[in-house]
């Protein structure tokens, strides 16, 4: 049994705008150890398809539908007291992308790692401490028995990252959520924060799902991938086989947008047009109205995940994978990149 | 160069698109609705009043009620009754009709004091960001000045020197009150004067002074905006308060405050005299506050109060469109669904998760 | 140690914007209607006896050399003398006093903590019927004018009700009792408005803390919602509330010269409101004088505790 | 017995058998009624019934709205000298509805006081000093009797003066000078005793230029004090006065401890008085409470009251709260709570005379009214009732001739003849032709400057409604003391409130209003204080060369300075008919009322009756108060 199952989930915003669809039905699950990466441009609902999991969705914002399995336990039943108290922090734990304004800036970073030890476990204050400056140890910060009072403010970007992810660690998660953890990071910073996320998931071994737009990112630390799209997810398969073969236009746009070194400009593919307002998105397939391949049913039917793998582990949804509809057959790309890079837009929320 | 020109006409543009973005999202707070609807009001009989006054020399209101301006000193301090509705006062005026008369006064002097201090503020503001330096050391020390004296305090020496009289009320605190703009505006170009329109209109060749009021402190306004309708409010208890020191406004002109301080002495006897104004008074701070937090909320990117809350719409319909999107809960034919199609992986009918993610 | 040396240097800071208050309240003073020699001794003064007054208050010389006499005399600790009083301008300031300054202490003990606990309490029921009403009365409340509200409580609960007396004036730390049920309407004459103020502001900053990274952070974690409003947010939303707890001193003395005259209460802004009706220049300027460094002492000391409350602001 | 009634208010009052029919400001001398049968009328109101001497309505014939009670005051007979009998009245005119004025209200002071409790009372200001010497604030002139003494006192009817340090009567030597016994058992309140020494002083200390007193031109009239004996003191005038034996009683004249005022120099004394009065300073809290304690060792007795206490209220309708509900005994009542003061059975309401002449002053040299023709005119557009109501409603009476109603009465001038003469009915047509003659018509700007105050802005209030009425423009200006002040100085102002206190003698009123400033000893340069002679009318006349009007203004400052020095009141009365005759036709301003003060007192105050005087009420030879709670 899978330790996270995610099913159909809907998280609607209602603004006086109209409702924000920003998460429609995703599905995914995640195994024990394992690390999924979920990957989609800007506004694709990845962060709030995440932070729906541990019911962290406020008002005007609000799950509609779908189920949540964790552990066998349906975590939309629980009530806020019971997943304060049972799951965050102590089971589910969460990094975000922007440490600097994660962290509180008006409490030291032990004082904030402290209280969450203290919070979910039945440490003393003195050796939620210790804890402490053992969990900055370990996610490197230099000389923690002194940094450990530092503000937040004092550390470097990359440092206050780690300070981040020492809390995520500190009751001993079975599941991390990192979201977006080192966008807001320079490329050699993000390198060592990446080592560390390996090295954690070694010593710790806790199941991960990370959340990013980069695609090499996610070369880096995941096992598996599913990539969404304006509120869905549109494929998902382990990182190698998505890579080497894409099912879904839009992963196989992806892909082919990344700048390789080995590539000219006029090579480069991105995809075009903007993603359409999660208020008012296009009828039938999502992706359709940048799609290439685009058909006739595209508009009126939408497709869900289907089996395009050989051992069930690869899912896409595009109706060319439905055997009962009538098509003309698509040319489709073939995927002739070798190194995945990043996806044009650089921020999320 | 003509590049340079069209963002600088963009900037322009993106400023009058933005006010109008703000009116029309007003209308999503039931509170600035009201508060509108109040100062609407207000505005209505304060132009009622003037042409009244000005054209017909008082014939309407006389015609319709009662002349604002007419003694009978056999009606003093009447009770309120049918042929005066909130009675009468010690020379035996109608108050009501003094009370419709006064809302020329308070608007006008709330809207004078502000603009003087609006206009004032926003150029002492911008120029002392935008130029730096002396400049800004200096005009912010004035500022300062002015600003560590108690608004009211300082409000009651300028009408000590200048005598009380409508105009001076204003000037008074149009002067008090340009401190704390300038100190918005100044904040506001700071943060403005390097962004890259600014610095196009640089390099265009344009002069600083068009730079500064032509492409910064227009982007600048919202904030200053919106201090301007709270301190609407401020300004008029301010200048009511004033009266009832004796430094405001002249007999037998219908104020508000002065009816009000003249009423104190009969308070007693005559609750209705000192009553309605101190009711008027607050409507209208009321109203311009009102307006203000809703321009605030709207025009602040990081509050959104025209959250529309969950209740407000029909969920199980948009769930059994299976999700696709509707503008609003009554658009609901607009678009085909996929229901029929037959690809639905999960039951769409699954319960609603009940989270308490509300706190 | 840093803080200290912040604190200091902060108040060196103010002493040009008082230079420039002493210097626009001797402009502004002088350029009052009226001579004050001619309101004292009434519609028909001896001219002996008026040159003889205004050769020793030296009203007679140069403004300039008035100006730099006073300043002069002002450095040295002397605020002059009070020409309807014949005393000592620093007198008549001390005297007066302690019931301004209990009047305004007790208003913000009343203000504050209301206003933090319906502030939170509408943050945290942000958009429910509760913050709604407590919005409401946050609106009603700074739109009531403190005069009228002081003769509505008059008239009321004296007049009517018989509860408390309306006027004067008893320290606290004489008789703390009677004292009270002196201070009790003028008190809520002046915390009203500050309350709602206050109130408003606590309410929006911890609208805008609720939805800062780092309280999300704080219920991801599983901190219980109590301690993240209370501990996490308040502390941040702390921050402008001090300012404007800072900034509220001017409002609240200048309420004091309505609230004093209506309640009878023997303090500064009574003492002001009567020197420039009677145009005692050096008693006006005083009290002004004394208003405004109260006003800078108070923003200074809220700097200071921003500093305290804020490690991110670097005094240097 | 004396019996006034006001304006509008006709009543009966009887005693034993005979009952006593009295009009609108007629005077009956008789016994002291047992009860007095009132039918009193206002513009608003009828309340007829029979009262008893107390006042206290027992048998209401109609109640309408406004008043159901009258207040009857009496003053004991006796104390009266006939000669004073004629000025007697005028205190009477202001108290209550109908003032009976006897002495059975006061008890006797030699009784044992057996009342206690302090004497709470409202006034609005801070004392600024508590020198006599230098003080110039109504209020504190009257609670400084308490504190100090003064050689006469003023009878609380006003009709006269008896001697109170004095030892008996003064003795006339000879025009100027005069010889005062001083009584040997006073002492002061630390203790000294009070000599001759100490009156000379504290009467040269005044008249002493170099001490700076604004009251000094009140006793300029005396040239030296000089201790002729342990206990006599001689008083050597500069010329004879008509108004020696009040300034003698007033506080003017206050005897303060020589060695001690010395010793501790004005400054401390303003701070720390010292006087030998009933009364001594308890305690003062700036701005809040005046505390007086009683002299056990008073000459006159120990007070009855363990003290009073004055609480400084600005605001008079708060002290009125606190009269009403208590706290207090003793407030000013301001005029819109009148009638609910007369309708409270706690509150004991007497209306006092001011002793002043309230109206505006027209400026004669220059602006719109330096015609004489434009000033008449104002006659005719105004009408004075309406202006007294919209002044000050019940709490004044119109005056004519430039003088209280008050000085009238004690002195029979003509004011009917005056009122006929010139105060003449409300007629608009006539009032534009005569600006029309004066080549204003109607079209010109008329700004009407008010001092601060509801009686002020009141009566600029109505009188720019009755200028609008006839299609001039005319604003208020309200203005601050000092602009008012400057205004005056500098001649800048069209029409403006005016408003001059005195006492009930003409002198009060000609002398200093109507007298040419330049003919002063060493006259006034133009350009100083105090230049303030009424709306320039010399100015005005001798600027245009107007003959006829300076002939009859040389006339007017002759004799209103020859009526200073001089006794006979027959002759002084001749000079002021004349000086009125004079005044009148030019009408430099426009007299509208004198005012009156209306004081709440807390029933439970015994034996307490306030004078316009002002004289040690709470304590003196004819009453005694107390405090039943």
């Amino acid at each position: 049994m899978s330790l996270l199952e995610v099913e159909d989930l809907q998280t609607y915003f209602f603004t006086s705008d109209g409702i924000v669809r920003a998460v429609d039905g995703v599905s995914f699950e995640v195994e024990t150890g394992e690390s999924l990466g979920l990957v989609g441009e800007s506004g694709a609902g990845k962060s709030v398809a995440v932070k729906s999991l541990m019911g962290l969705i406020r008002e005007p914002g609000r799950i509609v539908n779908g189920s949540i399995r964790y552990d066998g336990q349906e975590l939309t039943d629980l009530s806020e007291q019971e997943l304060r108290r049972d799951i965050r922090g102590n089971e589910i734990s969460i990094i975000f992308q922007d440490a600097m304004s994660a962290l509180n800036p008006v409490f030291t970073v032990g004082e904030q790692i402290e209280e969450v030890i203290v919070e979910n476990t039945d440490r003393s204050p003195t050796e939620a401490r210790e804890r402490a400056i053992e969990l900055l140890d370990d996610v490197g910060i230099p000389d923690p028995s002194q940094r450990i009072d530092e503000y937040p403010h004092q550390y470097s970007g990359g440092m206050q990252q780690r300070a981040m992810i020492a809390m995520a660690l500190a009751c001993d998660p079975q599941l991390i959520i990192a979201d977006e953890p080192t966008t807001a990071l320079d490329v050699t910073i993000q390198a060592g924060i990446l080592e560390l996320f390996d090295e954690i998931q070694e010593k710790y071994e806790t199941s991960m799902v990370y959340v990013t737009h980069d695609l090499g990112v996610v070369r880096e630390v995941c096992d598996r991938v599913a990539v969404m799209y304006l509120g869905r997810v549109v494929e998902s398969a382990p990182y190698e086989e998505l890579y080497q073969n894409p099912k879904h236009p839009y992963t196989q746009s992806l892909i082919n947008s990344v700048v390789t070194p080995d590539e000219t400009l006029d090579e480069l593919d991105p995809i075009g047009g903007t993603m359409p307002s999660a208020v008012s998105p296009p009828s039938g397939c999502r992706f359709r109205t940048r799609c290439s391949v685009e058909f006739g049913e595209c508009s009126q039917l939408t497709p869900p995940l289907y089996d395009v793998g050989d051992d069930e582990t690869h899912t896409a949804a595009c109706l060319r994978y439905d055997e009962g509809v009538e098509r003309e057959e698509p040319a489709l790309h073939e995927s002739t990149t070798s190194e995945p890079a990043v996806v044009e837009e650089q921020t999320d929320d | 160069m003509s590049g340079e020109e069209n963002r600088v006409g963009d900037a322009e543009l993106s400023a009058n698109g933005r006010v109008l973005g703000t009116l029309a999202k007003l209308r999503h707070s039931p509170t600035s609705v009201a508060g509108l609807l109040i100062v609407g009001v207000l505005v209505a009989m304060a132009i009622f009043s003037a042409i009244d006054s000005f054209l017909f020399n008082r014939a309407i209101i006389t015609w319709l009620h009662a002349d604002p301006h007419a003694m009978d000193q056999s009606m003093r301090y009447s009770e309120p009754s049918r042929a005066h509705p909130f009675g009468t006062d010690r020379y035996g005026r109608d108050v009501f009709a003094r009370i419709i008369y006064g809302s020329r006064t308070a608007l006008t002097i709330g809207i004078l004091a502000v603009g003087i201090s609006f206009v004032g503020g926003v150029i002492i503001g911008a120029i002392s960001a935008y130029f730096g330096g002396y400049v800004d050391d200096g005009l912010m020390r004035t500022v300062e000045v002015l600003y560590a004296i108690p608004g009211l305090v300082l409000a009651m020496i300028f009408m000590a020197i200048f005598g009380p009289s409508i105009y001076n009320l204003f000037i008074a605190y149009g002067i008090v009150g340009i401190p704390a703009y300038a100190r918005v505006m100044r904040s506001e170009v700071l943060s403005l004067r390097d962004r890259q329109y600014v610095e196009a209109a640089k390099l265009a060749g344009l002069p600083r002074r068009t730079i500064l009021f032509r492409e910064i402190v227009p982007n600048g306004l919202a904030p200053v905006v919106v201090q301007a309708t709270l301190s609407m409010g401020t300004v008029i208890i301010g200048a009511a308060a004033l009266s009832f020191l004796g430094f405001g406004v002249q007999p037998p002109t219908p104020d508000w405050g002065r009816m009000l301080a003249d009423g104190r002495t009969a308070l007693l006897v005559a609750w209705w005299v000192a009553l309605f104004p101190g009711i008027m008074i607050f409507l209208t701070v009321m109203g311009f506050n009102m307006l203000g937090d809703g321009l605030r909320d709207v025009m602040d990117p990081k509050t959104t109060v025209e959250d529309v809350g969950y209740e407000d719409f029909d969920v199980d319909s948009i769930l059994e469109d299976d999700g696709h999107g509707e503008l609003s809960p009554d658009e609901g034919d607009r678009q085909q669904t996929a229901t029929d199609g037959g690809f639905e992986q999960h039951d769409a009918a699954s319960p609603t998760p009940e989270r308490g993610d509300r706190s | 140690m840093g803080l200290l040396r912040y604190a200091l240097r902060r108040f060196v800071q103010i002493i040009p914007v008082l230079f420039g208050i002493v210097t626009l309240m001797f402009v502004m003073m002088h350029a009052l209607p009226g001579d004050p020699v001619r309101l004292y001794l009434g519609t028909e003064p001896g001219q002996e006896l008026a040159d003889d007054l205004i050769e020793s208050y030296g009203f007679d010389r140069p403004l300039h050399e008035q100006y730099f006499d006073y300043l002069v005399r002002l450095g040295q600790g002397d605020l002059g003398q009070s020409f309807v009083y014949n005393r000592p301008v620093s007198d008549l300031i001390w005297e007066r006093m302690e019931p301004t300054l209990v009047v305004m202490g007790l208003s913000y003990l009343v203000a504050l903590p209301m206003a933090i606990g319906l502030g939170i309490y509408g943050a945290a029921r942000h958009n429910e019927a509760g913050d709604h009403a407590s919005r409401f009365a946050g609106l009603a409340g700074i739109s009531t004018p403190n005069f009228w509200l002081a003769l509505m409580l008059i008239y009321v609960v004296t007049y009517h009700l018989e509860l408390l007396p309306a006027s004067g004036y008893t320290s606290p730390f004489i008789d703390p009792i009677e004292s009270l049920t002196l201070l009790i309407m003028p008190v809520i004459t002046l915390a009203t408005a500050q309350t709602a103020l206050l109130m408003r502001m606590t309410r929006s900053s911890m609208i805008e803390e609720l939805r800062a990274d780092y309280i999300e952070t704080a219920r991801a974690y599983g901190i219980p919602e109590r301690k993240v409003l209370i501990r996490h947010s308040f502390r941040n939303a702390l921050l402008p509330l001090v300012t404007i707890v800072g900034l509220q001193v001017s409002t609240l003395l200048g309420g004091s010269v309505i609230v004093e005259e209506i309640f009878a209460i023997p303090g500064l802004g009574r003492l002001f409101f009567d020197s420039l009706i009677d145009q005692d220049y050096s008693v006006a300027v005083g009290v002004t004088l004394f208003f405004s460094t109260l006003f800078l002492i108070g923003v200074v000391l809220t700097d200071i505790a921003y500093a305290y409350i804020d490690p991110r602001i670097k005094y240097d | 017995m004396s019996v006034r009634l006001p304006r509008y208010r006709t009543g009966t009052a009887v005693s034993g058998d005979e009952s006593v029919e009295f009009r609108p400001f007629e005077r009956h001398d008789g016994p002291v009624p047992t009860k007095a049968v009132a039918t009193l009328g206002t513009q608003q109101s009828v309340t007829a019934g029979t009262y008893d001497a107390r006042g206290r309505l027992f048998s209401p014939d109609v109640t309408c709205s406004g008043y159901t009670r009258v207040v009857f005051s009496m003053y004991k007979e006796g104390n009266t000298s006939d000669i004073d009998r004629r000025r007697f009245i005028k205190s009477t005119a202001a108290i209550g509805a109908a003032g009976l004025f006897a002495g059975c209200v006061g008890s006797d002071p030699d009784e044992p006081g057996d009342g206690s409790g302090t004497f709470r009372i409202a006034t609005s200001d801070e004392v600024e000093t508590f020198d006599p010497r230098m003080n110039q604030m109504a209020w504190y002139s009257t609670a400084a009797h308490y504190l100090f003494d003064s050689l006469l006192m003023m009878e609380p009817d006003g009709s006269g003066t008896v001697p109170h340090l004095a030892d008996g009567e003064l003795e006339e030597v000879d025009e100027t000078t005069f010889v005062a016994d001083i009584r040997d058992d006073v002492s002061f309140h630390n203790g000294d005793q009070l000599t001759a020494e100490d009156v000379a002083y504290s009467l040269n200390w005044v008249r002493n230029p170099d001490n700076d007193s604004p009251n000094l031109s009140n006793v300029e009239f005396l040239d030296e004090a000089e201790a002729t004996g342990e206990f006599e003191v001689t008083l050597h005038l500069e010329y004879q006065s008509a108004l020696m034996e009040r300034t003698l009683a007033g506080m003017n004249a206050a005897i303060v401890p020589m060695d001690a005022a010395e010793e501790m120099g004005q400054e401390e004394f303003a701070q720390n008085p010292i006087g030998s009065g009933p009364f001594e300073l308890a305690n003062h809290d700036p701005s809040a409470t005046v505390e007086l304690t009683a002299n056990d060792d008073y000459f006159l007795g120990e007070p009855a009251l363990d003290g009073l206490e004055y609480r400084i209220i600005p605001e008079t309708e708060v002290g009125y709260v606190e009269l009403a509900t208590g706290d207090i005994h003793q407030s000013g009542v301001t005029e819109a709570l009148l009638d609910e003061a007369q309708n409270d059975d706690n509150i004991d309401v007497y209306q006092l005379d001011n002793f002043d002449f309230q109206g505006f002053l027209l400026n004669c040299l220059d602006g719109p009214f330096e015609d004489r023709r434009a000033r008449e005119a104002l006659q005719y557009l105004v009408d004075y009732d309406e202006l007294l109501i919209g002044a000050v409603g019940d709490l004044g009476s119109r005056n004519w001739g430039h003088m209280p109603q008050g000085v009238i009465d004690a002195w029979d001038f003509p004011a009917d003849e005056w009122e006929e003469q010139y105060y003449p009915e409300q007629d608009h047509d006539r009032a534009v032709e005569l600006f029309e003659e004066a080549g204003l018509g109607t079209d010109f700007d008329v700004e009407i400057t008010s001092q601060s105050g509801e009686a002020t802005t009141g009566r600029a209030t109505v009188l720019q409604n009755e200028f609008e009425e006839v299609g001039i423009n005319a604003t208020v200006s309200e203005i601050s003391d000092g602009e008012w002040l400057d205004g005056l100085d500098n001649g800048d102002f069209d029409i403006t409130t005016y408003g001059w206190g005195g006492n009930d003698d003409p002198d009060g009123y000609y002398y200093h209003m109507f007298r040419d400033i330049e003919n002063d000893d060493g006259g006034m340069s133009d350009d100083v204080v105090g230049h303030s002679s009424i709306g320039y009318l010399y100015e005005g006349a001798r600027e245009r060369g107007d003959e006829e009007a300076l002939e009859d203004l040389e006339r007017l400052d002759e004799i209103v300075r020859a009526a200073r020095q001089t006794t006979d009141r027959e002759e002084r009365y001749e000079y002021y008919v004349e000086a009125a005759d004079l005044l009148m036709p030019l009408y430099p301003v426009l007299g509208v009322y004198s005012a009156e003060s209306a004081t709440g007192v807390h029933t439970n105050v015994q034996d307490y009756e306030p004078s316009p005087f002002g004289e040690q009420e709470a304590f003196n030879q004819w009453q005694e108060a107390r405090i039943d709670d």
